[in-house]
């Protein structure tokens, strides 16, 4: 049980609850089509995603991670996405650094209102995924 | 500075204070080795050289009452920092400043010696003169110190209430995070398969942790905990990185550089390398850098609502 | 002595059927202290026909000249033509933006070009670089009986994403010109209204009652003379007038002239200097009455002293 | 643990594109899971009777219901499975419609989605802890920013229905866009006639603290208990003095100051009273105008005062009030004419908006209701109107319809010709939107029995010629230009958010789309709540409305109100920050970056210091969760450990 080899990637989003998920719900009220590979966690806040979740997915079997918040000034707790913007630009500057391509880890902003947009961001990420191919070749090494 | 000057200053500060923390040869003369005075006739077994590489601060938030240590310029960006974070009550340490130009590195110094038991341990000038059965051999200080100490700014403490010598100033470049730039010019490929190979040799002994004058959490670390739960004792390369993730970010716009985790190191992981790194892209994002000026907030503890450096990243 | 230099792009109408316009450019910006270089093996700037046939090929025509200019050092060429300047910055823009057209194109030129030119129109220097300010320092002439109506045409600053000067709907930069030197603007609707002079061939009867309109709003404006920017405008006004008049019953005798005519007349130059007699409609009778513009002054400091008393009285009332 | 898995066809909208039988097939197989199977509308009646049989027979302690967005049922399967004696938060969806079967074509891939989707929710639900929520009390007092006319029907309301109304206006005198009205459509009655006693009504009702000429400084609290603190601006007029009597007004030497209730179609004196029915009538100084303030010498209002009201020394005051639900009914704007360079953009003087003609056909407007162009004060015979000035552009950002143009310019048409008889009007526009009860009709008599010409058509330009203005466009039904030479132009300029409106929305924690407009929490079913609790939505904020349908929602946002404050107490939300004081360390850094200033220090009996969450303070962000190094707070039902159990069970494999 698994994604679809050799159809999909494994793709894990964050989505904050007020904005991003709410997007994401728009865009599927709006039967806007998409690529199946993303598989959705629903958070309060962008502010709740700890860059470490980021790289606990990447480490362990995620092809890709997108964080979805509020827009800057938007945030429903007001201020979460400010210190998501921090935390995620850091992260996003760390991540070659470790040998792992930036364009594996996207974050960005989608209102409740942007179900078009929505469609666009993740049509796009699963495509830049696909193109930069699987993360994981090999079986893990165990213990 | 003469160590007599610094014991005449413990001996100062002593009676104001519960215990002063400073160094003391260790099992063989190349160590040197934490040092905790109480009574003054302990004062007479201080020593001070370029041995005692060790960061003191690090027992500062776990003490209580009023503690003395003596401190080096880079040790008291940590001071620093835990004035920051609100760690230490600053008004409860008293800092003996040591003004010093560069430590020397232990590991180093073994190195060139052959890894032989050492009998004696001068300095002489700008040499440290080992004795070992093999004979003595004499090797420049600067062939063994550091990497900190090439590009320290902090021949002076930017803390202290006492300082034992003369103020001096730095004579070394400003570093220019050279090695991390070169690090980053390898094929991403090559980084990745680096990292893999150095984090499968840890063998999780958290003395990294241990060491840093930062990781207060200590025996509460995440690292080892089952709530929350984020890794498991599993020894493979995933688990390994992943407690090297947690300390990176843990230390993210509050690593002082100090480096003091890779010092210890028994596998000799450069374990400090993604510490400087983050450290180099969060100067470069919000011109900050751990430790220096007591007023500064960590900057992923706050925000500006317009990040003037923070670009929207297009896919 | 040359305070400003600028590599100056004169087009293929400046040489030709508009050279009063090169002229008086040259004149003007001479008398402003301004040094025009003039690039070597300039062509075709391929604002036409190219630019409806072939987009690739109109913009390396144009980026060939650019590339031209960024060779000499420099990072801003000036032309007075609207047609160069919109071929310029269009081919400039989209090169800039598109790296696979930058490609294209480049691919058919023997010497690349970077994208490090601006191109700007002499009006956009005279009125950003020199202001005006140094514009009506120059002023030695007044022009009492002209009263101009500023029209900017269709492209000198339309579509306003790539030309990226002045208001597209309402322009002010020739008024202001105009103003600096000391001669009579009247506000003018349609200042950029087509005259239809694209048209010029295939649909004669609809120019005419466009440039039609265009003339009736000139003497709706209070004014007697055009002043334009554009070559293209000057022509298709000038000429056709006669025309206009045969075929909608009018009686129009407003000469056309360009802005850079007016400022040089403003600055002493006689109007054949300027090339001002190379018209059809002969501005003669509105320019006989120069004169030197110290006269004008004193005359206006004797209106104010007459005035002056009535109005300390009118502020009186007031308060 | 026994996890129960139901599985909503939703008819065919999951059903059509996902194999739920084969989804519920697989949930069968993982781990902790005793019970799956499918329904056809899980959340009908039936459907949550199952649940709850199941609950019951199979002894389920987790339950996960795969079906439509969290958003849109979680609350109904809470209450399901708390009604079966579950705790409510053992309870998880798993989204397989909206973010599965109606974004992906491929059945094979949508049903694997769905089972991911579904392992996921397995795996949160296994690590769910019984959560309870404790009850706190509220303040029954409301706040109601705005005092249009859906401000006052919903302070009105609320105000009938018992409640304390704390009404806060921006400008001096409630009444808002309505006041300022000569008459409405398709009725034709006077604006001011039937609004003017409901202005009275709120200036009179014990239960409606009015503040006027007053804005919303700052925001504090929760449902039940907000602190607000309203700045009364400087009036530099006591007003419990001042008598309405205007005698300043007529002596005031500064004569050009801008007429904002007027749109600035006459200048008005630098002390002035907005209109005759003004709520309250009292005087204000618009201090950029004054000569006192400007000039530092003038002083005459102060002179004339018979009653000494004049203060030039007034400061912005800032005072509190506790409320604790929110009503936010702060109207809308109108877009500048300087946006409209093509129609003149303002500088010609008989080129003017609708509102503008509004206050010109008023008989308390600065022509007393007398028809005449602003540039020579003289009668026009020509009028033309431009319906869409600035709407449905997106060249210019305003992609959407400003709903009640159409019916204005109708109703100014009929006016015009009640006044001028003689005149001819003639109306430019793209469709005639007028879906109201007697709204269409309404648009035909205006055509029909008053002559209005209507032009199917945009205008491309409007430019002088003499006295007369020129009217360029096109008549798409005959396909040919168009040329009007009129005296007078009204354009309908489109209608905005207020210039604030953004700002108001930060401080009230409240979403607004790309245009500024306040985002309700769902456009059918939710239209005057917010995703904020507490807060509610009434009148043009949200979007463009005419003024009955302003007039419902402020009704329905006291009903709302009124709702949630017929109980004495709340339930607070038990998805909060918890510390585990075992293990915090006292690092102080969830206090720091705290948006709420829910965490405060607690000194523990063996002396440590550890952080303390104000349980009611804390909105559940979780901002403290991912910034605390040793993991000991923890946001309820998004823990580490609840999300880490997701990301594994997405990436372990």
């Amino acid at each position: 049980m698994s994604y679809v080899a050799g159809k999909e990637l494994r793709i894990v989003g964050f989505l904050c609850n007020w904005c991003s998920y709410g997007g994401a719900d728009t865009a599927g009220v709006g039967r806007f089509k998409q690529p199946t590979d993303l598989r959705i966690i629903r958070v309060p806040c962008s502010g709740r995603v700890n860059p470490l979740f980021v790289i606990k997915a990447l480490l362990n079997g995620a092809d890709g991670v997108l964080v979805s918040g509020c827009h800057p000034r938007d945030c429903h707790y007001s201020d979460g996405n400010f210190y998501a913007r921090r935390r995620l630009e850091m992260l996003k500057r760390l991540l070659p650094f470790l040998g792992i391509d930036d364009r594996r880890f996207h974050y960005t902003w989608v209102s409740a209102s942007e179900g078009a947009r929505w469609k666009n961001v993740v049509t796009d990420f699963t495509k830049a995924i696909h193109e930069l191919g699987p993360f994981h070749q090999k079986e893990e090494k165990t213990e | 500075m003469t160590v007599e000057k610094l014991k005449e200053a413990v001996r100062k500060i002593l009676p104001e204070v519960d215990v002063v923390i400073g160094y003391r040869q260790g099992f063989d003369p190349l160590h040197a080795t934490p040092f905790f005075m109480t009574k003054p006739e302990q004062v007479d077994q201080l020593i001070w050289n370029p041995l005692c590489v060790q960061n003191l601060c690090s027992y500062l938030p776990f003490l209580k009452g009023k503690v003395g240590v003596i401190v080096k310029g880079c040790d008291s960006r940590a001071i620093v920092q835990y004035m920051q974070e609100k760690l230490i009550a600053r008004e409860n340490v008293k800092v003996i400043g040591v003004p010093c130009l560069r430590v020397i590195s232990v590991k180093k110094v073994l190195a060139a010696i052959n890894q032989q038991s050492v009998q004696e341990v001068t300095f002489e000038g700008e040499n440290i003169l080992v004795k070992t059965p093999e004979g003595q051999k004499t090797i420049p200080l600067a062939d063994v110190a550091p990497r900190k100490c090439a590009t320290c700014q902090l021949a002076t403490p930017l803390q202290y209430d006492l300082l034992a010598g003369d103020a001096i100033q730095s004579n070394k470049p400003q570093d220019t995070f050279e090695e991390t730039k070169e690090f980053e010019k390898l094929p991403l490929k090559e980084r990745r398969a680096y990292w893999e190979k150095e984090f499968d040799r840890c063998i999780r002994c958290y003395a990294c942790r241990n060491a840093c004058p930062m990781c207060i959490c200590q025996d509460k670390c995440i690292a080892e905990s089952r709530d929350p739960h984020w890794t498991s004792q599993r020894a493979n390369v995933t688990e390994k990185s992943m407690f090297h993730m947690i300390h990176g970010l843990h230390l993210a716009g509050r690593c002082i550089s100090c480096e003091e985790c890779e010092r210890v190191c028994p596998m000799d992981i450069p374990v400090a390398k993604i510490k400087k790194k983050i450290s180099m892209d969060l100067k470069e994002l919000f011109n900050y850098e751990a430790g220096m000026n007591p007023d500064d907030t960590p900057p992923l503890y706050t925000f500006k609502i317009e990040e003037a450096t923070i670009k929207e990243h297009e896919l | 002595m040359a305070e400003k230099e600028y590599i100056y792009f004169p087009g293929c109408s400046l040489e030709a059927s508009a050279i009063e316009y090169d002229m008086s450019v040259r004149k003007v910006l001479t008398s402003l202290g301004v040094k025009l270089i003039e690039p070597d093996d300039w062509s075709c700037c391929g604002s036409t026909p190219a630019h409806s046939v072939d987009h690739v090929f109109a913009a390396a025509v144009a980026a060939r000249n650019l590339a031209i200019v960024e060779k000499m050092g420099a990072s801003t060429v000036i032309t007075a033509c609207p047609a160069c300047l919109s071929a310029f910055k269009k081919a400039h823009l989209r090169m800039k933006k598109e790296e696979s057209f930058k490609k294209e194109v480049n691919a058919i030129l023997d010497e690349p070009y970077n994208c490090g030119v601006t191109a700007k129109s002499v009006l956009q220097i005279l009125l950003e670089d020199i202001g005006p300010k140094a514009v009506a320092e120059k002023v030695t002439t007044d022009l009492p009986d002209l009263k101009v109506a500023p029209y900017y045409g269709c492209i000198i600053n339309r579509p306003p994403e790539i030309m990226e000067f002045d208001d597209p709907e309402n322009p002010l930069a020739m008024d202001k010109l105009m103003g600096a030197v000391g001669v009579n603007v009247c506000d003018f609707a349609f200042k950029v209204e087509c005259c239809g002079a694209a048209f010029g061939v295939a649909k004669r009867k609809m120019v005419n009652e466009l440039s039609s309109k265009v003339l009736t709003m000139v003497l709706d404006a209070g004014a007697n003379c055009l002043v334009v920017t554009c070559q293209l405008c000057q022509q298709n006004l000038d000429l056709r007038q006669g025309q206009i008049n045969s075929t909608m019953g009018s009686s129009f005798n407003i000469p056309v002239l360009f802005f850079t005519q007016v400022m040089g007349l403003t600055y002493g130059y006689s109007p054949q200097e300027l090339g001002i007699d190379k018209h059809n409609v002969n501005a003669e009778s509105l320019i006989k009455s120069r004169r030197p513009v110290e006269e004008r002054i004193k005359e206006e400091q004797e209106k104010a002293k007459a005035k002056k008393p009535k109005a300390k009285k009118a502020e009186e009332e007031e308060s | 643990m026994r996890v129960g898995v139901f599985i909503c066809h939703c008819g065919n909208n999951i059903a059509g594109t996902v194999d739920v039988a084969k989804v519920a097939e697989a949930a069968r197989m993982m781990p902790g899971v005793a019970f799956a199977t499918t329904y056809m509308y899980t959340c009908s009646e039936p459907g949550q009777e199952e649940i709850k049989e199941a609950i019951k027979r199979e002894k389920l302690d987790r339950v996960v219901v795969a079906a439509c967005s969290p958003r849109m049922h979680e609350l109904t399967f809470r209450r399901t499975v708390e009604k079966a004696g579950l705790n409510r938060y053992f309870f998880e969806m798993a989204n397989i419609r909206e973010h599965c079967s109606w974004i992906g074509e491929d059945k094979e891939l949508n049903t694997n989605k769905a089972i991911e989707a579904i392992k996921l929710a397995v795996e949160k639900a296994k690590q769910n802890k019984s959560l309870v929520a404790s009850r706190f009390k509220i303040n029954k007092r409301v706040l109601v920013i705005g005092g249009g006319v859906a401000g006052m029907q919903a302070a009105l309301d609320c105000a009938d229905g018992g409640l304390d109304v704390v009404l806060v206006e921006k400008s001096p005198s409630v009444g808002g866009m309505m006041a300022r009205l000569d008459k409405t459509f398709p009725t034709v009655d006077c604006s001011i006639c039937i609004l003017g006693p409901k202005m009275v009504d709120v200036s009179q009702h014990e239960k409606i603290n009015l503040y006027a000429y007053s804005e919303i400084e700052e925001i504090k609290g929760y449902v039940g208990n907000y602190q607000i603190k309203i700045r009364k601006k400087a009036t530099y007029v006591d007003w419990s003095k001042c008598t309405g009597c205007g005698a300043c007004i007529e002596k005031c030497p500064s004569r050009n100051a801008y007429d904002s209730f007027n749109f600035g179609v006459a200048p008005a004196r630098a002390i002035n009273i907005p209109f005759p029915q003004a709520i309250p009538k009292k005087a204000k100084i618009d201090a950029q105008f004054c000569r006192q303030f400007i000039k530092g010498k003038c002083g005459v209002c102060a002179k004339f005062c018979p009653v000494g009201a004049i203060n030039y020394e007034m400061k912005d005051e800032i005072v509190t009030e506790d409320v604790g639900a929110i009503i936010v009914a702060s109207g809308y704007g109108l877009i500048d004419l300087d946006k409209l360079p093509e129609y003149g953009g303002g500088r010609y003087p008989d080129v003017i908006s609708g509102i503008q003609y509004e206050r010109i056909l008023n008989a308390s407007g600065p022509t007393s209701g007398h028809i005449e162009r602003p540039s020579d004060h003289t009668e026009p015979k020509t009028i033309v109107f431009v319906s869409c000035a600035g709407s449905r552009d997106k060249s210019i950002g305003i992609p959407y319809c400003s709903n009640f143009c159409c019916m204005y310019i109708a109703k100014q048409t009929i006016l015009t010709k009640d006044h001028i008889p003689d005149s001819q009007s003639y109306v430019f526009y793209m469709d005639i939107r007028a879906p109201g009860k007697g709204y269409d009709e309404f648009t035909r008599r205006a055509q029909e029995e008053y002559g209005a010409k209507y032009i199917r058509g945009r205008v491309s330009r409007i430019y002088p010629k003499g006295k007369k203005m020129v009217v360029k466009g096109a008549d798409t039904l005959l396909g040919t230009t168009v040329e009007i030479e009129a005296d007078l132009v009204v354009l309908a300029t489109a209608v905005t958010a207020t210039p604030d409106a953004r700002m108001l929305a930060e401080k009230l924690h409240i979403s607004y789309d790309q245009n500024g407009f306040y985002v309700e929490s769902h456009p059918k079913l939710r239209p005057v709540e917010t995703n904020t609790s507490g807060v509610f939505l009434a009148g043009a904020c949200q979007g463009p409305k005419d003024i009955p349908a302003s007039v419902g929602q402020g009704s329905a946002a006291a009903a709302k109100v009124l709702s949630i404050f017929s109980k004495d107490t709340l339930e607070s939300d038990p998805q909060i920050a918890r510390v585990n004081t075992n293990v915090c360390v006292g690092c102080r850094k969830c206090i720091g970056t705290c948006p709420f200033g829910a965490i405060e220090e607690q000194q523990l009996r063996d002396g440590r210091i550890v952080a303390n969450v104000i349980e009611t303070v804390c909105a559940g962000c979780g901002i403290c969760n991912s910034t605390c190094p040793c993991g000991a707070i923890q946001l309820q039902h998004f823990t580490d450990n609840q999300l880490l159990a997701e990301v594994n069970a997405l990436c372990l494999t």
